[in-house]
């Protein structure tokens, strides 16, 4: 009966001029999903942080210089078509993750996981992290954990769900009281903490919700590449490597067209193209 | 019968025959693989029933509401509180992390006294003993003034609390840390009369002109900052940052005017002059001000645009554009405080920058400043004094700041006794070397400290504090926020380690001390003192969560008085010889006061900030000679040396160098403790005449490969 | 001591002599398996592997060995299948070393994995759309082949030959060696391929990612055919080797010489396609995704053009005409040379393909990763050659590996025995 | 030939080989190999088979006897005591304070069970350190709402009878695993007659397929 | 691997992966089990030894 329904495909737009780089998120998410950490984390290559936020500049120098920072969560990537292929979930080899068609959201189970890391030389974003260290807390702090994301033991990937637990929850509220979600009703914890308000969840499949209003993405593939589908029409926003076909449900938006062209890799001149051809395909909408 | 080599076989074969054919290979395989999904030694979090409950965070003068899960009365997550009107369900990480804060290592866990250089775990009933015992002789002695406070915020019961034991004990020595808060109070002392606060309306202004203010990096109130300035995006509305370097305040401002580190005050001033000279703004109607044409005629003589130019090194063209836009703003407002503001700070700059709001009309302005009275919402009984508090609390200060107080007591000593509450000085103030020498002169250092900090490690006796989620108190906004808010902050959990309120500590201390003092405290606990004292607001504020006192701007336009601007007060200068100018940099990332970061706040931090156990200092590469990015150098200044690693930054002022505030803590906790050096170290504090605050914005240093 | 156990009229070194080496080279052995059991006992933080390089030095032996132990099925292939009769003479020897290869494959997969308990899941619940899924299966089935393979020379030691159902069971599998050997190769070219799809796959990546045949990305025909190619050259350097080692001549120059012919051409039309498939990648997949080819191979401090002039030229070109050309092959230095060169450039293609990948920046803000091995990851890479070792020492001491070796030294023994 | 029969004299050599070459005259040697082999063969194969799936599981005792049935009985239903909470998720076993809303201080009954209960648990204000023989593990995530609320199933489709049982049984616990018996089943082979005989993920699986045409994805039941 | 397996599924996939794999596997099983059963059968019948 639940299954039935449309699909939902759960997504983010993250305003990047309102992003101050504060870090809330990422410590929500800490807080939120038991991530653990350890003494020295000031070497980010092993420093477990599912939405992590890079800095980036626009290279000059001051007063010119500008900063961006770009909030990276899993990036949910449906694949090449929107299949569900996405890079990491197609190289598993023992479906420790899977693309829930329902909802678009990419899973990871720590327990099936036997830790390869194939999945993490396969995902571009380095949104997987694996556990180097068994987790440990200083004396007494396990008591702040929460039971609804199941602590990671050492030797498995882990990663951003999307706060899935977060739907789980709602989603037995709406049963008992026999109704569909709400829109706010399933937000991510960066979402709500974001004192910025930089961040909006929401389904993308959903005219009603915010997110599908601003991302307005497109249905058709995009006749440039069709590798990649769900191209926003809205030209302010734009997807971390678009161009490779992952299909991302991480939708970002500047106003700054040097931010806008850090997200995606062009050759010289490519760009002036692609920059004007977000309304290219909106004779579709 | 011969038992040969075949038997043996036989036997092996014969096990291994009946081992496979049983299900002990499929079961062990399935089961130690299962054994992995469950080791005992990982955590598993007690499900249960999940319920919220709401307080008020008090790490830093934010005052935001927060909502805290609870799995079966157990807090698993700490989040924003939707519709509280400071924070609107936003939240900073800090405050997030708060659980955190609850379990850190550096708890300290009982009642502490100091046997020569060790602690030693006393009960509560010692503990208190103790203390009355050491303060009766002080008392006795007819030197009750030779008691002091320290205390970091100075608003709300338990700064009256103190207060009142400080007054019933007899002694006028209550020292408050540099705050944003306290610094904005002496300003409106300068300019506008005792007792009052500024608040700046930033969601209502058009026109943000930003003296190095890092307003989304956690001055004021940090959230409430913050999401005024996604406001200010939407609306469209203009903030200009004065800054020597990007931060990320400037990064989304719509314009920077580069300074160079200092001269803020002196830009402040120029666009004054600009103003009274080209905006053709009569001093004739500044009405009731004091000391109006003094002020007006030095500014315009000493600080003409060109002056300006040559001090700042903004153009003089740039100058008058500026003053000419932010007058004609609809609603502008100028924002003092470099950084988060409370340290390194000058009056000369604040009263500058307080002063272009005055002249352009911006006092008690919607979209301006507004001069408000004290959050009077608080009704203590009268205080009981016998004579010895009488003549002791009479008596003068033996300082006019915290800053000057070390300074006192390091060269000549001067209190028997101290007390710490909510404040880390030897952490804190620049030179925390002197800060200890300093402490070191004081016979009984008495802390009130949650942790083992900086601080309460010199200390000789510790009456541990149940930390905001453990306790009742009521919460006042302030700093800067352009409203008043008083919030009820609620144990959420009962204390976790063998702590108390630290109201019930004093109540329990001035009742063990007798006579007249206890008769001040006559309270059960701290709890029944904060409904008595805070009746007028205790319904709304126990059933509500908040009281919003006021958060419209005060009717009428203050009085301005221009005589310490008049005066001419110089700038502070820069201490020692060196290339570079060092400047503490703060970081939203990181806790810069008293109160450390979390582990998750550090593990956010970058690798441009910590690299191991590495200050990572920015430098402008046009200005790194033959440092590299990632080397690691020998930092001098004229207070000390340290080894930092060498970060390529675009953003900064070439010349300039920035190092993170809020690391080289030195306390027993490894996920915060130890990383990189405490920027206060290599500053030395450079006290302003008039204000007695240290108005330290850097130091000259020499930078060295090691 | 041990005579009985060496072969019928083989001359070997004293048992003392063999043990000191063998202890000498289990030192080394035992340091690796130290190593091995740190990674396992408290987990993998013992390398300096990182979210970065999720894949890292004994992955690149991983496949280096699994490559240059492809002489094993090829040779196989030929002999068995194409009836190269010739090659009879460096079969056994071909199938050692590929037991070994694999062996070690196997043993560096059970380490890397951060769960090992829970390794079989890549059975049990395999993802058949995963390259790795493929590897895992066809690797273990391959190696049974290889075991199957090698039995029969283990049989055919001097005692255990005795035993009649030995004997026999030797002797029926060589019967059937066919079919063994054409499983072999049907596994081999599936794993060898997917070891090569496995990069080829990642469309993240650009650097790893390659188009190709249905499912197929042309890495995995390269790897395949490379193996087939650089194989051999391994097979014939280990010989080398041992023949340095031994002083003895172990097998005939025709034996030798031909299978350097093949290898010659087998490198050539592979180094051919290489290059083709090196020019399509760098003017047509790269920039579809927004790449010049020197975006790899700038702005790091290691990976430049040298290491692809070096895997495509030096180490791929050159072996290659060497080895075709009758002169150069037959000259004992110049075949030395190239099948060493042969050897580093399919290793070099393996690093390549394993190590360089994951240092390349993908997002126009990252930067490039190095990364330095830690001695725990060097001392269980240097684990199977020191097991190698052993292995093919006890192999040559005890078992009749080389059929020609008594006929090629019986003018050397009566020379001694004057 | 004769090397086969010098080997056959000399002994060594391989069992099953000597097996079929049973000449009389080293019968006895082998006679032996057989009957070790034999022996040892039933002794490893019935402990696999009798003593192992024992030495797997320790048994513990409830804190104390609970009778279902009478509970049942006095209440109606199973959602009294294991009831929905009003945000969807599922109560489990009741705690103290639940108890406390029938129970009082005194006890109920004349039982021992009633004495322990009031004893050691209502007076000392503890919780009932019940074992649970439905206990999944940490990375489960089953909503008791959307199959007992939305889906209608019955609470035996999973549990069986055990709401008819008037007396705890012993807790069985895998020493390796620290699973519940009842998670695996009975059945060593994990083979099962009953819907409610194993709950293992196959079988939620299994149902899932049934009803909804797909196994679902992982994130559905996992955390 | 096998039907009874959580990812098991009849489908195209699974058919050319897992038919090729249990094909090699049945091809080496039946090898084996040949040459085994042949050598005790070439040992009872006195056949060994003599062929080389």
């Amino acid at each position: 009966m639940i299954e039935n329904k449309k699909a939902h495909k759960f997504g983010m737009v993250i305003d990047l001029d309102k992003c101050t780089g504060c870090g809330a998120c990422m410590v929500s998410c800490m807080a939120e999903n038991n991530v653990p950490f350890k003494e020295d984390e000031s070497n980010k290559k092993d420093s477990i942080t599912w939405m992590r936020v890079y800095r980036l500049t626009n290279g000059k120098s001051f007063p010119e210089t500008q900063i961006a920072y770009i909030p990276r969560p899993c990036q949910h990537c449906g694949g090449i078509g929107d299949h569900g292929h996405s890079p990491c979930v197609s190289v598993c080899p023992a479906t420790a993750t899977d693309y829930g068609y329902d909802t678009g959201i990419v899973s990871q189970i720590y327990t099936r996981c036997f830790g390869c890391r194939y999945c993490m030389g396969a995902c571009p974003y380095h949104a997987r992290y694996f556990n180097w260290w068994d987790p440990k807390w200083p004396e007494g702090m396990e008591n702040y954990l929460s039971p609804n994301v199941s602590p990671r033991m050492r030797g498995v990937v882990e990663k951003c769900s999307f706060c899935y637990h977060r739907y789980q929850l709602a989603r037995e509220q709406a049963i008992v009281e026999d109704r569909e979600i709400e829109e706010m009703e399933y937000q991510t914890a960066c979402t709500t903490a974001c004192p910025a308000g930089a961040i909006v969840f929401g389904d993308l499949n959903n005219p009603a919700h915010k997110v599908h209003q601003i991302v307005k993405p497109d249905p058709h593939p995009d006749p440039l590449n069709h590798k990649v589908v769900g191209k926003s029409r809205n030209p302010k926003v734009f997807r971390l490597l678009e161009r490779l076909g992952t299909n991302t449900k991480v939708y970002y938006m500047s106003d700054r067209e040097w931010v806008r062209k850090a997200g995606d890799n062009y050759l010289k001149g490519e760009w002036e193209n692609v920059k004007t051809h977000h309304g290219a395909s909106s004779s579709h909408g | 019968m011969k038992i040969d080599r075949r038997s043996f076989l036989g036997l092996g074969l014969g096990a291994a025959a009946g081992i496979a054919l049983s299900p002990v290979g499929v079961k062990l395989t399935d089961d130690s693989s299962i054994w992995t999904q469950n080791w005992p030694w990982t955590p598993v979090p007690e499900d249960g029933e999940i319920t919220y409950d709401r307080s008020v965070c008090s790490l830093c003068p934010g005052a935001c509401g927060i909502s805290v899960r609870k799995i079966n009365g157990r807090p698993v997550k700490i989040e924003g509180l939707d519709d509280y009107p400071i924070n609107n369900g936003g939240a900073c990480l800090h405050g997030i992390s708060g659980l955190q804060y609850l379990y850190d290592p550096a708890r300290i866990k009982t009642p502490l006294k100091k046997t020569g250089n060790k602690f030693e775990k006393i009960s509560w009933d010692e503990a208190i003993a103790l203390v009355a015992q050491t303060l009766g002789k002080i008392r006795e002695s007819g030197t009750p003034e030779s008691l002091g406070l320290i205390t970091g915020a100075d608003s709300g019961s338990m700064a009256q609390l103190f207060a009142r034991f400080m007054d019933a004990f007899g002694s006028p020595n209550t020292y408050t840390m540099p705050s944003l808060e306290s610094n904005l109070a002496l300003t409106a002392a300068a300019l506008h009369g005792a007792d009052r606060r500024l608040g700046f309306d930033l969601d209502h202004s058009d026109f943000i002109l930003s003296f190095g203010a890092a307003l989304i990096e956690g001055w004021g109130a940090p959230v409430a900052c913050i999401q005024a300035n996604a406001s200010r995006c939407e609306r469209k509305a203009k903030l200009v940052q004065v800054d020597y370097r990007l931060s990320n305040t400037a990064n989304t401002a719509d314009k920077i005017i580069a300074v160079k580190p200092g001269t803020e005050a002196d830009l402040a001033l120029g666009l004054c002059a600009v103003l009274l000279t080209k905006a053709q703004i009569s001093t004739g109607r500044l009405f009731g001000d004091v000391n109006k044409f003094a002020f007006a005629t030095m500014v315009v003589k000493e600080y003409t645009p060109a002056k300006v130019e040559a001090i700042t090194g903004v153009k003089a063209a740039d100058i008058e554009a500026l003053a000419m836009e932010f007058i004609k703003a609809k609603a502008p407002v100028a924002v003092p405080g470099k950084g988060r503001g409370d340290v390194g700070q000058s009056l000369r700059e604040f009263a500058a920058v307080q002063t272009l709001n005055a002249l352009a009309g911006r006092l008690n302005k919607e979209g301006g400043v507004f001069v408000m009275g004290p959050a009077d919402y608080l009704n203590f009984p009268e205080n009981v004094m016998d004579e010895v508090a009488e003549k002791g609390a009479g008596k003068d200060q033996l300082a006019g700041s915290v800053n000057e107080l070390v300074d006192t007591l390091e060269k000549n000593g001067g209190l028997s006794a101290l007390f710490i509450y909510n404040a880390n000085p030897c952490y804190v103030l620049s030179n925390p070397e002197k800060v200890k020498a300093a402490m070191d002169k004081v016979g009984f250092k008495v802390s009130f400290s949650s942790f083992m900090d900086e601080t309460a490690l010199r200390s000789d006796v510790i009456l541990p504090a149940s930390i905001f989620l453990e306790r009742l108190e009521d919460v006042v906004s302030g700093a800067g926020l352009a409203k008043t808010v008083v919030g009820l902050c609620r144990p959420m959990v009962k204390p976790v380690f063998d702590t108390k309120h630290p109201g019930d500590a004093l109540i329990l201390l001035a009742q063990a001390m007798g006579h007249s003092i206890a008769q001040s405290f006559a309270w059960e606990s701290y709890d029944s003192c904060l409904g008595e004292v805070a009746e007028k607001i205790w319904e709304n504020l126990s059933g509500d969560g908040y009281v919003v006192i006021d958060d419209r701007p005060p009717a009428g336009t203050p009085a301005t008085d221009f005589s310490f601007l008049a005066s001419g007060p110089k700038a502070a200068e820069v201490m020692g010889e060196g290339d570079y100018t060092l400047v503490p940099v703060d970081k939203m990332r990181l806790a810069g006061g008293s109160m450390a970061s979390s582990p998750f706040a550090v593990k956010t931090v970058s690798d441009k900030v910590i690299s191991g156990k590495y200050s990572v200092v920015e430098i402008n590469p046009a200005t790194a000679g033959a440092l590299k990015d990632g080397d690691v150098a020998v930092l001098k200044t004229a207070m000390g040396t340290a080894k930092v690693k060498i970060g390529f930054n675009e953003g900064i002022m070439p010349g300039v160098i920035g190092m993170p505030r809020g690391l080289g803590h030195a306390f027993n906790n490894p996920y915060v403790a130890g990383k990189g050096v405490n920027v206060n170290d290599l500053i030395g504090p450079v006290i302003e005449p008039g204000s007695g605050l240290d108005a330290a914005f850097g130091v000259k240093a020499t930078l060295s490969k090691a | 001591m041990d005579d009985a156990l060496i072969p019928e009229g083989a001359k070997r070194c004293g048992f003392p002599t063999f043990m000191i080496g063998i202890v000498i080279v289990g030192a080394v052995l035992l340091w690796g398996v130290y190593a091995m059991f740190l990674c396992w006992f408290k987990g993998l933080n013992q390398t300096n592997m990182n979210d970065y390089y999720g894949f890292a030095l004994w992955i690149w032996a991983d496949l280096a060995v699994i490559a240059v132990g492809g002489g094993a099925f090829f040779t196989g292939l030929l002999k068995y299948i194409f009836k190269v009769d010739e090659l009879k003479n460096i079969i056994n020897f071909a199938v050692i070393i590929g037991f070994i290869c694999y062996s070690s494959a196997l043993l560096i997969l059970a380490i890397d994995i951060g769960q090992p308990l829970r390794g079989w899941f890549i059975f049990w619940h395999a993802n058949v759309h995963s390259m790795l899924t493929e590897v895992a299966f066809c690797l273990s089935c391959y190696f049974a082949v290889l075991t199957i393979e090698f039995i029969p020379n283990i049989l055919e030691n001097r005692q255990a030959n005795k035993v009649p159902f030995f004997h026999h069971l030797a002797h029926n599998m060589h019967g059937v060696m066919a079919v063994f050997a054409a499983t072999g190769a049907f596994l081999s070219f599936f794993h060898q391929g997917s070891l090569g799809g496995v990069a080829g796959v990642m469309f993240g990546r650009p650097f790893a990612y390659r188009e190709g045949l249905l499912i197929w990305p042309w890495t995995f025909f390269l790897f395949t055919w490379s193996a087939a190619a650089f194989g051999p050259c391994f097979t014939l350097l280990v010989t080398k080797i041992t023949e340095i080692i031994t002083g003895k001549k172990l097998v005939g120059d025709k034996t030798v010489h031909l299978l350097a012919k093949i290898s010659g051409w087998m490198i050539t039309t592979y180094i051919i396609a290489k290059i083709i498939d090196t020019i399509y990648w760098a003017w047509v997949t790269v920039p579809s995704m927004g790449f010049k080819l020197s975006h790899f191979y700038s702005n790091n401090g290691f990976y430049g053009y040298w290491i692809l002039i070096t895997e495509v030229i030096l180490c791929g070109v050159v072996p290659g005409l060497l080895l075709i050309n009758k002169s150069t092959r037959e000259n004992p230095a110049t075949r030395t040379i190239a099948i060493i060169l042969g050897v580093i450039g399919v290793c070099l293609n393996r690093w390549v393909m394993v190590l360089q990948i994951m240092a390349v920046p993908v997002m126009s803000f990252d930067t490039w990763a190095l990364y330095i091995p830690s001695w725990q990851e060097v001392a269980t890479t240097i684990l199977p050659v020191a097991y190698g070792i052993i292995l093919i020492a006890v192999a040559y001491r005890y078992l009749p590996v080389f059929p020609q070796e008594l006929e090629l030294n019986k003018s050397a023994d009566a020379a001694a025995q004057n | 030939m004769s090397e086969i029969e010098n080997n056959a004299n000399d002994g060594p050599g391989d069992g099953a080989h000597q097996c079929t070459n049973n000449g009389p005259k080293d019968d006895k040697g082998l006679g032996l190999g057989v009957v070790f082999f034999m022996g040892a063969f039933l002794i490893c194969f019935l402990s696999g088979w009798l003593l192992f799936p024992k030495l797997l599981y320790s048994k513990k005792e409830q804190p104390f006897n609970f009778d279902h049935n009478l509970h049942a009985e006095e209440t109606g239903d199973c959602e009294t005591c294991h009831f929905l909470r009003e945000d969807g998720t599922f109560s489990g076993i009741p705690g103290l304070v639940a108890c406390m809303e029938c129970h009082t201080d005194e006890p109920m009954g004349e039982t021992d069970d009633e004495a322990v209960f009031v004893e050691e648990y209502v007076a000392q204000g503890k919780e009932v350190p019940w074992l649970i023989y439905a206990k999944q593990p940490d990375c489960v995530f089953f909503s008791h709402a959307a199959h007992t609320g939305a889906d209608g199933m019955d609470c035996k489709t999973c549990h069986g009878h055990i709401g008819e049982s008037s007396s705890s049984r012993p807790y069985e616990e895998n020493r390796i695993t620290g699973y519940s018996r009842d998670i695996w089943g009975k059945n060593i082979w994990g083979i099962k007659k009953n819907s409610w005989d194993r709950m293992k993920m196959d079988d939620c699986a299994q149902c899932h397929l049934d009803k909804m045409g797909h196994k679902g994805y992982c994130f559905q039941c996992h955390k | 691997m096998f039907p009874f397996c959580f990812e098991w599924a009849w489908d195209i996939g699974h058919a050319i992966f897992f038919g090729g794999f249990w094909y090699a596997i049945s091809i080496l099983g039946a090898g084996m089990t040949y040459c085994v059963l042949k050598a005790a059968y070439d040992t009872v019948n006195d056949k060994g030894g003599s062929h080389h």
